[in-house]
């Protein structure tokens, strides 16, 4: 991921060509994910549209950016690809976002490659992680599915997109750590908060796997997965803050009561101020976790849980905030803002709370403070 | 005799002569309202004995601790709110003939107030009522209305004169639910099930008797309805530790796994919040109770609706990635009682209405700030202008 | 501390006659101790007139309010005394309120009764606790002061109001714990943040001490006085920060920029109902600690403890809007803000910490809820 | 030879022939202005070099890397917000009398804007100066001077028209504050000290030639003034870690007695605003520098202001009993500048100003409300009214 688009690129100046990436991606979800095609593919068994996905992989290519052209991939940064993750955030676009393009393509990246990776990058196959983590971190002690003769026994709940074609399976080989591709097993769908966003509850049952790391090769793997998808989570917080900004402030702009637009009454504009800052902050640290990924310039594990913890707090704020400053109609299934909300709610869940995230920050700043011992308390 | 005694009687007899828990609900309230039980303060024969407001706790816990049914849970609008307005401002004709079926529940309930167009500002209202001979003929829509759908009767805001001042042009009717005209549509909320209605008023005709107040005095009236309503949230019970706040402890108490000492502190937190609150409420009591009604009512409606919110917040904190499952969308109306706050994750989605519904927390501390602190109004664009006049959207 | 003033009373109802006795103290304050008083005093080496001091004592009779009559005392009931350290707490009265009144005589009471009791409500001598708290709770593994034939040694850091004439010691004679009366001991007067509220550190060297109770008796007096403690100070916080509020709706209301009174602005408006909804929250929780330890009718502990969490947040919040919404104005030396918002402070900080009090009844209230397994999370 | 090549040579000359270790501060300076170092985006032999802004930064990394002093801690006001006001609105002339003993630090400036009965209206203040002759005649009260009592000149914005709207009436001068009817006095704040000034200006005289801009221009002067001191709060270095949050951080290193899991929690989110709003500032500092100005610098001041009361409520809540002390209440002026923000407990005092002065908050939440998210406006009182008939007080 040390190679970048276009410009070596200053951190937060998108170069022209990322500038045109997003254009592009926007676009195409305007045209071809617009709200009616979300709500439809939201009540469908599926929850997303295969075909549709297999044009976001093929004629648009915006599935596998930051996957090196040797492996099947655009050759991009990671900044190409949280462009992408903040535009189909913007969208809510349906489908295995987070377990795909989040997870399971860098978990393969990570891996130096393996014969899936083309497929999920071409959108014609669709992949999952199925890791217990703790607070968005990899801890091997919570994995508690078996290997035994090349197959996999034992259960993975709450799997992000888990109906998908290729599972990315952490599972404990006598005492050693093993990282398996599996295409099995037995997959419960279960009814989400955000429909938008589905997971599934597997269970494996000496279901056939193929061994592609072990030991500390596939933890690395494993964490360097969860990092990007981190970062990529940021990022599509980023996209759905910002479209309920838009949303917001373009209602408060219209909106008349009393004769006049809410937006010009102190209460409603204040309000639409603090969610500015929100969306400011979540940018600024989302981005900044997609270069420090990229070109190797903050402390990764730093970098992306400052952007969890600012973004899974700001989403949820600004979506809340949302609902209130439209009123009653912000409360109606038909409104916009209940799938955001759902989708914030959700998102701050997944990969690590703000608080877990705040915890990592704690450890990696506030245990390494030294006491320089200038700062004065008055005695009295 | 004096009051109190007369009271504890009366409650006495009714449960001798009719045990809630063999009579059917109807003829047990037919009989709490011969008895002028249904609301004590109010005159006799019109389900009242004429004596103290404050001395309904004596018959309601006489009635309640033999098993009666509370009338407020199963018709809230015709009891805590219709039936004041109509004891008020309704003739006495009207009085007799509504409020023994609206105590009986035979006759449910239901408020149309608020609109698409007016909310927050609900004197700006646009469904119209236009006198035709002895009957009123009306028509937009209205949004927002719980139990219509199950109702016999709503009150009814509607503008009977765009050329007056918003609030001076409005006038107060009973409609009847199922006139021609009247048609009612399920209004689905962001938890999937649909709580309140869309009610759309085409050519629906009103008799001039079921008007209540004077024609154009329609917002005097609407307030009796609205502080009838503050204050049956006001008034609720006051049991340390009940409402949300429960749900969050409980749930504590059942995931002993998800406990962390930042998450300890903040339900201490709120649960301090939510006595201090309780205890503003029971102040409020005490103090209106001895006739000198303090501020503290009025905080009830914005603190707890605000409390709710992070109070469920709180718990999908607590149940960490489980608060992304929901049970069942699919669109139901709300029937069964027990049902009704549905799980967590239900509870919280709901919980988004609170700052909304009965007055938004901005309205609210607008009035905090000026008709309890007596600060000054906001600037009006629309003072004294013709409600015709006053851009709307 | 069974017996009320007149009426044995709803809790939350003032009798005429604490309606009354506040009328008096709140005129009294008025006349005597305005604000150039108040900053006359703070400005002195003692902090206080011990003429007035006495007055409040002898002419007035409200330091010992809630101390049985055969004890030299009133013989009234704590609300009594919370009345009275309300209108103190608004006028900012110097001298020694908390030390003496909501502490010591408390303490004395407590253990029945003393020879110096009378002197400290009749405001002829005042009295301190010099006794360590652990979050506003005793705990007697911090009691370092020592005990040897009939003299104490050993240091007392910021003791409050801790230049008193007498003071109430814990300290350890052996492997038990003493509490003694003391008037002696070298006292280094310390420079506090809020002028009209004093500490000193108390050094003891061979000092000669009168012990008046030991054991489980000491332990229960110091725990009853560092209650009722809690209880004044908390009726202390709605004094100041109920006038901090009017003086601020005043100023609001009258204060014009853009060419109408800030008040109309919702940006003032709301803040000043978020001060309001502090207030009353503040309001209700004191008086039921006063209420409750009165009458016996709550769990002591907890009541003080709602108390002291809600007063401690409401009254530094409401100072601190008080600054803000003065603008300018408000962060000068000559307007009062200040003075409350440093008494806000202190108040906050001492017998125990919003943060240690909510720490005691998470203790209280959810350490001993049990589940009752009725509500349902919904598990997809 | 490329502008980039230009600054730094230019700085490479100055430090090899005035070693900011052994020459004098002025010395140094001045030979910086000289060299179009001052503020290299100004005119050649105006202290600049005429080229883009965004090489101020090369040049001040080889100044400073040698030792040199950062002229705006010295002369702030005249450094980062005069010179700019001068260069713009003033003569060629005046520019060059002003701008050298400007940017040497010989004569330090001070800014007279806010009035006691203009704070957050600005616009709507009260001194008036008439013209005599070749002359003003001004008179009036300003407050919040810093530096006022050390400050040769000041930049002073009066009424010089109140029968016009009041933008339209003001007009923008630079004050002489040696003149006579010039009165300077300290200002104490909460802390006890004195960083401020309250000005006097009774019968003061300013001749034409020092007024910047056209009669009754004045606001629009002032606002190249006030941007100018906006984009100096957010053109701040940035250092991860460093500002108010630093003394969080020290003081949870030297107490580890005090620590507790919730402060823990409290002052890790801290941290994280902290960054968050750094890494704002960096990314909009970047994309300034690219042509394409964002939102993200106009909100350093809010964020910064309410995040350091923050920073210092905490603070206090970690030091517990120990932050009910106060060292020395004695009327100071600050003159060391390692003395300037004191212990922790008049940091946290002196906090309290930081969401007042420069902007209230409350004015800066509308200024992001309607200029970066074009919300409509407040209604207004005063539009359009003669500023005489404006109430005011």
């Amino acid at each position: 991921m040390a190679e970048t688009t276009g410009t070596a690129g200053t951190e937060f100046v998108f170069s022209p060509e990322q500038q045109d990436l997003r254009r592009a991606v926007r676009q195409f979800c305007d045209e071809r994910v617009d709200e009616p095609t979300v709500r439809r593919l939201m009540e469908s068994d599926a929850g997303y549209d295969p075909a549709l996905w297999a044009r976001l992989g093929g004629e648009l290519g915006v599935l596998g950016l930051a996957v090196p052209e040797e492996l099947g991939g655009a050759g991009g940064g990671l900044v190409d690809q949280a462009v992408v993750a903040e535009e189909f955030g913007a969208a809510l676009v349906p489908g295995p976002v987070l377990g795909t393009v989040a997870l399971a393509v860098p978990a393969l990246v990570a891996l130096g490659g393996d014969e899936v990776l083309p497929s999920l990058v071409e959108g014609t196959r669709t992949g999952a992680l199925a890791v217990p983590d703790h607070g968005g971190r990899f801890d091997p002690a919570l994995v508690s599915v078996t290997e035994s003769g090349g197959a996999l026994t034992g259960e993975a709940t709450q799997v992000v997109d888990g109906a998908a074609d290729v599972l990315l399976v952490a599972a404990r080989a006598g005492r050693d750590l093993g990282f398996y591709v599996v295409q099995g097993g037995e997959r419960r769908s279960l009814s989400t908060l955000d429909r938008t966003r589905r997971q599934a509850t597997v269970r494996f049952s000496a279901t056939p796997a193929r061994l592609v790391a072990s030991g500390a090769d596939a933890e690395r793997a494993i964490t360097a997965a969860l990092r990007v998808g981190g970062a990529l989570l940021a990022a599509e917080q980023v996209g759905g803050a910002k479209r309920l900004l838009d949303l917001t402030v373009a209602y408060a702009g219209t909106r008349l009561q009393f004769g006049r637009p809410i937006g010009s009454f102190q209460a409603v504009k204040h309000r639409c101020a603090d969610m500015l800052v929100l969306v400011e902050h979540a940018r600024s640290t989302a981005y900044h976790a997609a270069w420090a990924l990229q070109d190797g310039t903050d402390d990764p594990d730093l970098a992306v849980s400052i952007a969890q913890a600012t973004c899974s707090e700001a989403y949820q704020r600004v979506a809340a905030d949302t609902v209130q400053l439209h009123g009653g109609i912000g409360f109606t299934w038909e409104h916009s803002a209940h799938l955001y909300l759902k989708r914030a709610v959700t998102d701050a869940a997944l990969l690590g709370s703000a608080a877990a995230h705040r915890e990592r920050i704690a450890e990696l700043v506030l245990d390494t403070a030294v006491a320089s011992g200038t700062l004065v308390v008055a005695t009295g | 005799m004096d009051d109190s005694a007369r009271v504890e009687k009366a409650a006495q007899q009714v449960v001798e002569t009719h045990d809630p828990r063999s009579v059917s609900t109807r003829e047990f309230l037919g009989a709490c309202f011969d008895a002028g039980l249904a609301w004590v303060h109010f005159p006799e024969g019109l389900g009242g004995l004429g004596v103290s407001r404050g001395l309904q706790a004596k018959a309601d816990a006489i009635l309640q601790g033999a098993g009666a049914p509370n009338p407020f849970f199963l018709n809230p609008i015709g009891h805590g709110m219709a039936a004041p307005t109509v004891l008020e401002h309704g003739s006495p004709e009207l009085a007799r003939e509504l409020l023994r079926p609206l105590a009986t529940t035979e006759h449910i309930w239901c408020q149309l107030f608020s609109e698409p167009g007016a909310g927050s500002d609900l004197a700006g209202l646009a469904t119209s009522a236009v006198l035709d001979g002895d009957d009123w003929v009306v028509n937009g829509q209205k949004v927002w209305t719980s139990l219509a759908h199950r109702a016999r009767y709503g009150l009814l805001l509607a503008r009977s004169d765009p050329d007056q001042p918003k609030h001076r042009g409005l006038t107060y009717f009973v409609l009847d639910m199922r006139a021609p005209g009247v048609e009612t549509r399920p209004l689905r909320q962001i938890t999937g099930q649909a709580e309140f209605n869309e009610v759309y008023l085409n050519d629906a005709r009103i008799p001039d008797t079921h008007r209540l107040g004077a024609v154009g005095n329609g917002w005097r009236v609407a307030m009796t309805t609205l502080m009838n309503e503050r204050s049956a949230i006001g008034g609720s019970s006051s049991v340390r530790g009940a409402g949300a706040i429960a749900d969050a402890v409980q749930l504590w108490a059942q995931r002993p796994d998800r406990r962390t000492p930042v998450l300890r502190d903040k339900l201490a937190a709120l649960w301090t919040r939510a006595e201090a609150q309780r205890l503003t409420d029971e102040r409020a009591r005490r103090s209106a109770s001895t006739g000198s009604p303090g501020p503290e009512g009025s905080i009830a409606k914005l603190v707890s609706a605000e409390l709710n919110q992070d109070v469920y917040e709180f718990c999908m904190e607590l149940l960490g990635p489980e608060a992304t499952l929901y049970g069942d969308y699919s669109l139901r109306d709300i029937q069964r009682h027990e049902d009704y706050r549905g799980p967590v994750q239900q509870r919280f989605l709901r919980s988004r209405a609170n700052t909304i519904e009965g007055g938004t927390s901005e309205v609210l501390r607008n009035i905090l700030g000026e008709r309890i602190l007596g600060l000054p109004g906001d600037l009006r664009a629309d003072a004294g202008k013709a409600w015709k006049e006053i851009p709307r959207g």
